[in-house]
């Protein structure tokens, strides 16, 4: 299997360079045309005003925000995706879930922070290398202090809202190739995946002025294109070159704890709250609105999952309305500060009809393994909201100014520059760990579960 | 003395149960049993794939009785488990060679 | 047994129509006489004062409130009656929850917010027919844009705080007919009560000048009549006309997972922080003593109610324990902003006592089966609370204008109205729910479990 | 066994009191000397200061902050303690966590938040009484009302803020003595070890001029001493004085639930933001960097958990990686108000070693059968953080009046009073209730678990 | 008629199952047990200490078939189940003295 | 060849274990099983209400020993497992007609 992959992948590696230079060369063009001004801008480090104060009511708010966005991986996430493994399998999650969120947040105080917003460099209009990374001026945090102030919340805030980000994100990845990869092989995949596709690609679209995607004036008020499609592309490279389980199209490798699955859709859903409207920065209207269609779109979206599950097979499922739900407060994330409770009922509907496409139809039609449905979920769901966010997003300070085409056609190159340069990046990261330490556990240990055969420990004695 | 085993529908336990101490057997040990027989299976659907789950859950009961009591047995079991649909289960009777009561020496017959 | 109940059932709708109008007559003779102003009225739609701007702190609290109500509902209560059912109806619960959640959402957009806020047509002192519905002028909130203000926080976030209101109050029910319900039948119940039933209550409770209670003063901060009250008869209704399970009385149908109840009742409690301290819209005093008075009436009813246990059967429980504090929580919903902490004390153990015996003799004293206690936790509970809030409230800027006797009328009024206008909804919707749908599933369902028959699934596979 | 014991006993009760008088000697001097002033002054009870008014922000995110940290109790640390238990005492372990949240909640009001924060009789740089306890002026919270202040925030909030502290920190011993203690004994010994240990420890910490700890200058800001070393060392002194649990070194008495035990190791994570950046009393740039701290320490504590078992076992375990982030967040909490990042790296590394060689090699080699592992968690953890607070914490104010030496002098001596006077409290209280009620259940129902011969209930029916 | 009583590894079953099915075995019943024998358990790790888990996690398969069935029955059970290592399990054939289907009155083979 | 069926006290199957491994039995399976018998039960007590659950935990033992080593199983089964206390269970000696190993093709007493 390893001569054609190689073969595809250096097609595949010709194929993104190209791409992403013509992309890149479009972009340019694009934004000396057009200049318009990003719409995600509030999303900004703003460490340029330095007369700013803080306002109380926002940093509570921001902390609290914070606090639910962690809430969402541990353990909402860890939960999710706990429940639907089988038993013997259940604790390689929980770890895995700890272990990234660790990691993620010493990489984030060492350099995460600096290359993801720091704006050294960057000019407004201008294309340069410091469009895709920020520098290393705040590495480390430094300069960073208790007085510091970002917006009008101390940069302390900010810095860990952000880093709940970067924590959920390669954490999303973990369920396309949970019950068969090496800890050691999916650590090493986090933690360069997360250095050359998060960091870039939250740069692109968050640091503001200089910035590819907010140069072009993407949507993005959530991460869409950072946490969602970037997630989901890496997922599904992912489970593709580790390989199917054992067992998968044979045997039923179904839930071994459903309940513990709607717990962990649940606090995703409630902490969701924090990575939508917490992504204001501020508790003021748009927040609020950000709170408002989140709620929609989820509801819109498990209801549309319960509603083709009952017409399609008569049952509609427990694990069904969960991922429904998930699929929902997804495609919104990019909309959230932009569109209105109709555009969320729109996305949500779109989104659990596609999602449910992806995971049931498509998945068993191409035949990859992704266990939980990472790509099916997160990736679909984040391009289809992507997309609509263009379509019905409320144009800022009148509709003269908005074009929904050309939004639309901002929307798509930035969620195409994010399918290549995630997938470009996990592909060559993981062919070079298969021939280095290997992706998948032995035979043998996968069959006794990595539970025992990796953390020496069983999940349940009763 | 005779090991009576039967396989049978597991909310008809508790009835059986009864039925038993009614004729005078005294104790009986159950365990929860997987069951594949004529009796279908169900489907169980996650993320839209239909999955069929073939085997059955069913209650086994275990009861050593003297020989004198092996047809009431049989009978008071026939009785309370049946349904008269398919999956009602078996029983079947196996030669016991000797019994210990562990807590006394009590031996043979008396042991139960 | 369907004739005797319609008979019964048509005399007592004569009696409850006579007792409605002979009460609204009242109602309109006591507000007339008394003219007293709603010590609820914080709890108002303010779209008259336009000239108010956000308060950030104030805002963010009110976010956050939003998500722990709603935390409350996802996972708290499902995971709560989760736990009470036996295994093979675990996953019936939660999807029914999960699908409560989802489609009040949409039809808290679609028109409910508009029947319980909007105040087209009312006006102080006047009893019309808005005192009991508002107007649809705000359906598919219309009117509500990113700017829109409610008293000091932005109306988004006074929508979506309600919308977690008009979620968990139908949920609630759920727990009544629990383990043999059609899911069909129980969502169509579900829709038409509370459209007929929550909004109604609702408004005249909260809506302002011009609504029922408001208009006679009752005192119902957090919802006693509205939410516990209202929820609580719909449960002995809804378990009296669905009938009891197979095996009640027979068969122990106890827990199948006393920890999941745990935990959930512990969420129940922390998000009834939002539920009660939220009520005060605001981040103040008034606030802050309704978290205290929370805590400690809850923490009272908690120590009774095991107790009355250890007293009994020597055997303090967990389920005992956590049912306690939940009766305690409900009972100082609608008093806590109004009672001080030996208010609050009192109310708790009271509540213990009312609602242990309402759970423990009384159900099997009349036999109902009310699987999870909705009756004897939320309708027992309400009633306690909502009559002792009238005894132990704070009377608002001076003792001089407070009546005690007049106000305990006024309570007793409102609990009386929402026993009878509930109780009447809910017989009526289940009558029609029977001879058509059918409320329950077929006896080999039951015994299969409602999460193979109806759903498809499993909760656990080891 | 009892022989001897009480000959210890009375050996350490001498040796205590001349060791606490000692201190207390050299405690008066040290203060005339230095005359330093408290770092953990925000901590305080400002009844004095009656002009203040409410910020909405700060009271925001206080009552946020209060709600998290009872989240920590209920579930959080039931989960974590439950799923460690084996499955018969699981629920044992969850009515205690529910019977002490309810019973500190009533103590605090009547007398507790009097005891430990009233301010009557105290005069700075003044040691006497009442810089080792409160009067009972504040007895039944009266004299605080609706309108009441304690800084920028409502007095009520303040109170109920506190109140959780109250509330997690005897919950916290229960660990120690977990599957084999009698559920009267527990409850009697935890209020009185509250009343003699808690409230005193936590006045001379927190309640300002004039206090023991306060005027030498203490570095406590979230609780080393009040909460961890506090308990941690009730535990200790408990699991000896209760005894082995049976089968302990002969058969594995292993957790019944990792998963349960993860889920309450995340909820302890992330309400642990409440605790650091709560104590802060406001949502300002202080809090902040509790907040980013906090969060640093927990990750560098799990990730070296995870490296210790990794190179020592080959088996980097589910249990270990959430025993690490604990250990972190216990070290965090007296210096998350004083350390940048580096510190809480350094922290929550340092802890992690301490930590795993305290509940592995120490508790094996000394024999006591700390079920939980609470003295090597909590004690172990806050003794590291206590005095590493003072090694990296950014001075105040400029670093000329900052004396490294003396401050951790200070600290040494705050850890030494605390291990002492709880220490003592505990053996005395415990011998006492051995003679009387007892502390153990009999053997037989040890061996049937505690759920079902004390509470009588069992947690799980299939 | 015989018990055939077989103890194999878990995650064999399916594959026995189905080589049964094709002998002609038309019902079985499986239980969930613990094996202790020549197979080593394993170490499983709390908190710094190691723990050996001796009994490990097999199935026991049980099912009754005419005695012209037993041999085909064994030597497919033997077929499917091994894997060559350690642990594989056994197979025991007891005697059966009567056998009842209880939702229809037949006895002997006709009950199988 | 014999197979010994022991019904025992969920917490003596350690100590038992070793009585067998001790004198020379070299394999065991293990059922989980609830047992009614002379010993009551214990009651549940849910929101007030007091349930009898009449059923108990017992663990069910399965041992095929060769006949020479019935008797001293027996024996050691019992003073293992002896409590006193009613409710120790019992021990049955059931015949074996056959006996293979999966992993190689031993049959009788070689495949124990
Ligand atoms: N030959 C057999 N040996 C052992 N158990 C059997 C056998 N045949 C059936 N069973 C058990 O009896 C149960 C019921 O059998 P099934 O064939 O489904 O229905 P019925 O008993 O009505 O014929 C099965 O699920 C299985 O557990
Ligand atoms: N004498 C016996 N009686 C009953 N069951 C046995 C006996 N010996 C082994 N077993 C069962 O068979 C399983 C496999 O046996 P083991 O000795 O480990 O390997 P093998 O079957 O390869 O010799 C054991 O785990 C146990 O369940
Ligand atoms: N006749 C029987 N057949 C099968 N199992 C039995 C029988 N009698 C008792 N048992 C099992 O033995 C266990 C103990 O029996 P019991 O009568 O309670 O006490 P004792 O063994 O002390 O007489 C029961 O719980 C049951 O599992």
């Amino acid at each position: 299997m390893n001569m054609p992959l190689s073969i595809r992948f250096y097609r595949r590696l010709t194929a993104a360079i190209l791409i992403i230079l013509g992309t890149l060369a479009l972009g340019v063009a694009t934004t000396t045309l057009s200049a318009q001004e990003s719409i995600s801008a509030e999303n900004l480090l703003t460490a340029a005003e330095p007369a700013s104060t803080i306002d109380t009511g926002d940093t509570a708010w921001m902390i609290v925000a914070t606090i639910l966005v962690l809430f969402m991986t541990l353990p909402g996430l860890a939960l999710f995706y706990g429940g639907l493994v089988r038993t013997k399998n259940i604790l390689s999650i929980l770890v895995q879930c700890f272990a990234m969120a660790s990691i993620m947040t010493v990489l984030w105080v060492a350099y995460g922070y600096s290359v993801a917003f720091n704006t050294e460099g960057m000019e407004a209009g201008v294309i340069n290398l410091h469009s895709f990374f920020g520098g290393l001026g705040a590495a480390f945090l430094s300069g960073m202090g208790v007085g510091s102030v970002s917006g009008t919340i101390p940069e302390s805030v900010f810095v860990t809202f952000q880093m709940t980000f970067a924590i959920i994100t390669p954490t999303l990845i973990v369920g396309a190739f949970a019950e068969r990869m090496k800890f050691s092989a999916m650590l090493l995949f986090c933690v360069i995946w997360f250095t050359f596709s998060y960091l870039p690609i939250c740069h692109m679209a968050w640091s503001g002025d200089g910035a590819l995607f907010a140069e072009w004036g993407v949507i993005d008020f959530a991460g869409g294109t950072v946490v969602h499609i970037n997630a989901g592309i890496a997922g599904l490279a992912a489970c593709m070159l580790v390989g199917k389980r054992r067992g998968f199209g044979a045997e039923p490798l179904t839930p071994h704890n459903v309940p513990l699955t709607l717990i962990g859709a649940s606090m995703l859903w409630v902490g969701w709250f924090g990575f939508n409207a917490g992504s204001e920065l501020a508790a003021d209207g748009t927040a609020g609105m950000a709170l408002l269609v989140t709620q929609i779109a989820a509801s819109a979206a498990a209801l549309a999952w319960l509603g083709i599950e009952w017409i399609k097979t008569g049952t509609p499922t427990a694990v069904g309305v969960a991922t429904g739900a998930v699929a929902g407060l997804v495609a919104i994330t990019p909309a959230s500060g932009s569109v209105g409770p109709a555009g969320a009922l729109a996305i949500g509907f779109a989104s659990a009809f596609c999602c449910y496409l992806a995971a049931t139809t498509l998945k068993s039609k191409l035949g990859y393994d992704d266990s939980l449905d990472v790509f099916g979920v997160h990736g679909i769901g984040g391009i289809v909201g992507a997309i609509l966010a263009g379509c019905f997003s409320i144009a800022e300070g009148g509709t003269e100014s908005f074009n929904l085409g050309l939004q639309t056609w901002v929307q798509l190159k930035s969620v195409l520059i994010t399918i290549i340069w995630s997938g470009f990046v996990s592909i060559i990261v993981l062919l070079v760990l298969k021939k280095t330490v290997g992706l998948r556990v032995s035979e043998e240990d996968e069959e006794t579960g990595l539970d025992l055969s990796t953390h020496g420990e069983t999940g349940y004695t009763h | 003395m005779k090991l009576i085993k039967a396989i049978i529908k597991p909310f008809k336990l508790e009835e059986v149960k009864e039925a038993l101490s009614e004729i005078g057997v005294e104790g009986l040990t159950v365990t929860e049993v997987k069951g594949f027989g004529r009796q279908k299976g169900h489907t169980e659907i996650y993320r839209g794939s239909e999955y069929t789950v073939d085997f059955l859950p069913k209650v086994m009961i275990e009861t050593a009785v003297p020989v004198d009591l092996v047809s009431a047995t049989v009978q008071a079991l026939k009785m309370a488990a049946r349904t008269g649909k398919i999956g009602d289960g078996k029983i079947f009777v196996l030669p016991i060679e000797a019994a210990f009561r562990i807590r006394t020496d009590e031996t043979g017959d008396e042991a139960l």
